[in-house]
């Protein structure tokens, strides 16, 4: 399995939509044939239509908030006392995470077709949510479909989407959660997309949505890299880049600009859920077995009946069984290292992070790639550049660290 | 031969000038021995091919009634192997072919190999794969081929007519028409005339390949497809199942009343 | 009374720090007159001073995430028929609202100061929390005073705070809200004001806290003013800026760098509380007595002994009995017109900009201004562009829009 | 003239070789007749002159002590008229001289002019305003001075000396030192010398203007002033007027028995 140079991450599937020859596809029902194909058409079309790419801009710009800041953390790098940490704050993007710009192209995608409905999935409530702030904003008619049990824990952000005029579809079905709502969403298209498009919410699914979501969040390494050349004046010799991976959509953006620098250390972190529990969300660093799951072939927690098995992280965003086939393919061909942070150094990231920064807040996901920074900064040198993309703000988290950590709220 | 078998399952409804009746019904559903009666059942009211499900959780295509079904029979820990073993059980004393209806990744945990192996061995006749699409299954289909088990393909109303040739080419001799984009269980949405329309396109490229018709089908329109080859009918049958388990009635006796009267409803 | 042209409006006040001889002041315990004098000397001396402005502007665009957008409500326009309805999305700053930029500026303050302790007050948590974020990148000790009776219904904020690293002071006095929490911290600064530096949360306060905060917010109409270039090409003929007004810092940064332009109007719209309710929090649009509060002249909500009413709004954030100095002589000498909203007025506001754009979920104080908006603009030409200034996140509010609109939340 | 009144009470206290005694607490708290009591009780005990409260609820400048008596007295409906009538009542009886503190807002709201006239006609010999400092008050402290009611000026340890200067320069007979930074009602967080020396130095640049001492002054530290002009004793008061109400005893013998004990420090 290899990786090539001067190609587009995105674009280094073979022709039946497998990365390495081994890991996506559209392992999907014959009734997704058709509007995957044509999806796949009209995606092909757009990204090199001028008019589209400078509406993505436009959108991106005024919407999403682009660009959003990059900076050093000064006080934690001091505190350390090794690798310079930075951090690109893509928590300041609209709705406080990287969602909104795959919401945004969808959106936009969905106007293309001449769909006028458009469906997507969510667990924590962040990729529905900024689905239906981009589909009120597009006079799209909008449905998302979440697990009963994120419904009732995540209920604020239930009430937002609804606000946004989308209809909230609980999914009663297995455990309840992302991975079902994918699913049900999944189930929902099959009968509906002659009128309605589909959003999934990360880089997973058939691979023409692996493709259209990584290409979407490309933008926050994109604008990085100017901000990294503004910074230091050219590519630093020693950069570690480190992300957390649930689905991967993250990651993918915050990489993508930086593949071919084979200098730039790639780090994902996956949760590694509550010490001593064994129901990791972490499909590669715990090296699962390879499965089929929502349509792709990656690597899948599952037990030996290929049943889904359920994880366990403190983080929502993280709490996916499956893994992009994107990251399937870069730790395979080594570019990308892959670990995981349990949930109490997560917790423990969070609070150093924040007492230090003050702006930077991260939310519990982030939280596991500034675990790893904080693991590996101390024994690196002032020459290392550590980035971590701090994908996510806190404040939907609240409640949760603050029960963890004994706060009454 | 197995696949000869299905084949000759066909020929003898339409010696009886009508469509053979399919059931679909999740196996394991609610229980090993329960799911037997319930095969048994259906086999003695007179259905011509058992489709017998191997469920996944994580499916993309099932509607609710068979979501249930599937759910009952995995919390309670019915594994691949059981299936099987219901199936081998079943054909110890029936002829009635016994066709799997799964997902991919059922098949990959268990392995390839492994699992046809095992289909011979507890003579399952042919393997429907939801989530394995022509072309990526053409692999896999050859190796069915290869131990005599019909891999059928999947066909679609938006299946473009030159894809639908491609996959009939490769088909082998039967293949599943899924009548209307939707799960399944849901109200049939397209008219029945549209639906022979499209499945007499399919005869009219591949006239010697048998088309079972699914999705949406009940008591209700089953009559329309008479003069088709075969058709489906599944939700019907797994909310039965429910409504019995829920009232405690005895699954294998409704459902195989239920089967009864659609073979009725089949031949009149 | 009199406005000037051509001198900043923070500065039109007389030697006793009185706008129109009469609002404002320094009316505080002997106590703080030595530390308001070196405030005020120092603030001086920086706002004349580049490389403290280069600070302001590289916080403001690397932390607060300056310019904020400035946008078209297509969706919104096109429902109401009317004038062309504009946003300032100023709700898209650090921490989901304006009061970033004042906590900004003080901190910054603080450190010339050569001081290594900061506190401040805060009613619904914003000022609060923004100021601890602040603190906490800036190195500064800090302590937040609350009234009980927020840290209670608050209490997700409050815990923003302390992971800030903040100390939260809950204010048991009087009506236990805001306007005892700035008493309170008022009483603090008499006491620390050697080792400690104040920032007041608003527009309110002491002349000098007035000045910097309205200087701090100015940042909204200095990069609007170019937007608003570039969307139109000049400044348009006939331009309404609706902006709420609680204490007024938003309303007065919104509004600074228009004030000359007699063609614009400006139009503050206030607390209206609830429909039948007396108990509003307008002093302006009430012509409420004046008199003295936190140590400045101003429209105060008072009973006929001079103590304070309580006042009732749905919206946190303008729920105070005063007005900024700045407001009242804006009021007086005819510049701005100042109306009210009700509490139902502004939640069917905020959902019909909700579900019309998606992108814009305004929090219950801006929604106040929509109101006004929806109001006005189906009987105002095409040709009439309004600017709403959207000032706060829904994001805060959804408990409360959630209850009162029978979602169970 | 009541201002010559308040001159003398200090003059008195000077003849027995001690500073005055004054004694702050809220008016009307926790009510109207209790208050009046208070006051004569404290007058009994042998005060110099009373400092009455005139309890602001958004004042900026009282301790936890002082706040708790003043949302007594509010909450009980005291309103300024009520203050007025208590004192009225209390000068009917006795000579001891007593002034208003108060915040500004409670005077805008009486209105400056029948604030002044009541004053007058209750006998207040003087006015302290916390949150109306010099120069802002000139205009009202010359009316106080036109009704010969004493305007108190105020100085703190940071008023720096041309301030200060200005301050003793435009100030009526008697003027007040906070001895600290510090809301009323916290421990001293100065040594009782550094007071003085700052006491010292007012009494240089106006020797007779007379200045009382106050803030943080309790019955462990009041000796230390026993020199000095006149010091005011006041949280200590509020808080044993809180106790006495919380377990049910006569707050005004209790105070009264407290002042005692702080005349007796402050004249031995
Ligand atoms: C803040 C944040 N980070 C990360 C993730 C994980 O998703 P992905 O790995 O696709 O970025 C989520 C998902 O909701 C998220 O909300
Ligand atoms: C979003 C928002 N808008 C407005 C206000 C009112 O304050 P001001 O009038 O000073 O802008 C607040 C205060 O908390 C606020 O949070």
């Amino acid at each position: 399995m290899k990786l090539e140079k001067g190609i587009p991450l995105i674009d280094q599937h073979d022709e039946n939509g497998y990365w390495g020859g081994k890991f996506g596809g559209n392992q999907i029902a014959e009734s997704l044939n058709y509007p995957i194909e044509e999806l796949t058409r009209e995606f092909e079309k757009l990204r090199n239509d001028e008019t589209f790419i400078s509406e993505r801009d436009y959108y991106f710009k005024n919407f999403v908030g682009a660009p959003t800041p990059f900076i050093k953390l000064e006080n934690l790098t001091k505190h350390l006392g090794g690798a310079q940490i930075y951090c690109k704050l893509v928590s300041k993007a609209t709705g406080g995470a990287h969602k909104a710009y795959n919401a945004v192209v969808h959106s936009l995608i969905c106007k293309r077709l001449g769909k006028t409905y458009i469906g997507g999935d969510t667990g924590a409530g962040y990729a529905g949510k900024m689905l239906s702030m981009a589909a009120a904003k597009f006079n799209l008619k909008c449905k998302i479909f979440m697990g009963a049990k994120d419904v009732e824990r995540q209920s604020i952000n239930v009430f937002s989407m609804r606000s946004y005029g989308a209809e909230v579809i609980p999914v009663n079905s297995g455990s309840q959660t992302l991975v079902d709502a994918v699913s049900e969403c999944m189930r929902w298209w099959t009968s509906e997309n002659e009128e309605a498009h589909m959003c999934v919410g990360s880089t997973v699914g058939p691979t023409i949505f692996v493709k259209i979501c990584a290409w979407s969040t490309a933008q926050i390494s994109r604008e990085m890299k100017k901000q990294v050349m503004d910074e230091f004046g050219e590519v630093p010799k020693d950069m570690k880049l480190i992300n957390c991976v649930g689905g991967g959509s993250s990651a993918a953006g915050f990489w993508n600009e930086w593949i071919d620098y084979d200098n730039i250390e790639l780090i994902g972190v996956e949760a590694g859920g509550p010490e001593g529990s064994s129901k990791h969300a972490a499909p590669l660093t715990n090296d699962s077995r390879i499965g089929v799951l929502h349509g792709a072939t990656q690597y899948v927690i599952q037990d030996d009946q290929g049943e889904i098995e359920e994880t366990e992280s403190i983080s929502a965003g993280l709490d996916y069984p499956g893994v992009s086939p994107l990251h399937c393919f870069l730790k395979e061909t080594g570019r990308a290292r892959y670990t995981s942070a349990s949930d109490e150094e997560a917790l423990e990231a969070f609070q150093l992070v924040s007492k230090n920064e003050g702006f930077v807040s991260p939310s519990l996901e982030p939280s596991h790639a500034f675990a790893e920074a904080i693991k590996i900064a101390p024994k690196l040198s002032k020459d290392t550049i550590i980035v971590v993309d701090s994908c996510g703000d806190s404040a939907k988290d609240s409640k949760i660290i603050a029960e963890r950590l004994g706060y009454k709220i | 031969m197995t696949s000869s078998t299905l084949i000759k399952s066909f020929e003898r409804a339409k010696e009886d000038n009508r469509a053979a009746l399919l059931t679909y019904t999740v196996g394991g559903d609610p229980d090993k021995k329960t799911s037997l009666n319930i095969f048994k059942s259906i086999a003695d009211s007179g259905v011509d091919i058992i489709e017998c499900g191997l469920g996944h959780g994580a499916n993309i295509g099932d509607g609710g009634a068979i979501q249930d079904s599937t759910y009952r029979a995995l919390s309670n820990g019915i594994k691949t192997n059981d299936i099987f073993e219901i199936i081998e059980e079943f054909k110890k004393d029936y002829e009635t072919d016994v066709i799997i209806m799964t997902y991919q990744n059922k098949i990959m945990a268990y392995g390839e190999d492994d699992f046809l192996k095992r289909c011979i061995s507890s003579k399952v006749s042919g393997i429907i794969c939801v989530d394995w699409p022509w072309p990526l299954n053409l692999d896999f289909a050859k190796k069915c081929k290869e131990n005599s088990i019909v891999f059928i393909q999947l066909l679609c109303p938006t299946t473009n007519e030159d894809r639908l040739k491609s996959i009939l080419n490769d088909a082998h001799e039967v293949v599943y028409y899924i009548s209307m984009l939707s799960t399944t269980g849901q109200k049939l949405k397209v008219s029945s005339d549209e639906i022979k329309k499209r499945f007499n396109l399919i005869k009219k490229i591949s006239p010697h390949k048998k088309c079972i018709i699914g999705f949406g089908i009940t008591a209700d329109t089953i009559n329309d497809f008479k003069d088709t080859d075969a058709c489906v009918v599944g939700s019907a049958l797994c909310r039965e199942i429910t409504r019995s388990i829920d009232e405690e009635l005895n699954p294998a006796t409704n459902v195989g009343n239920m089967v009864s009267d659609l073979k009725q409803k089949l031949s009149s």
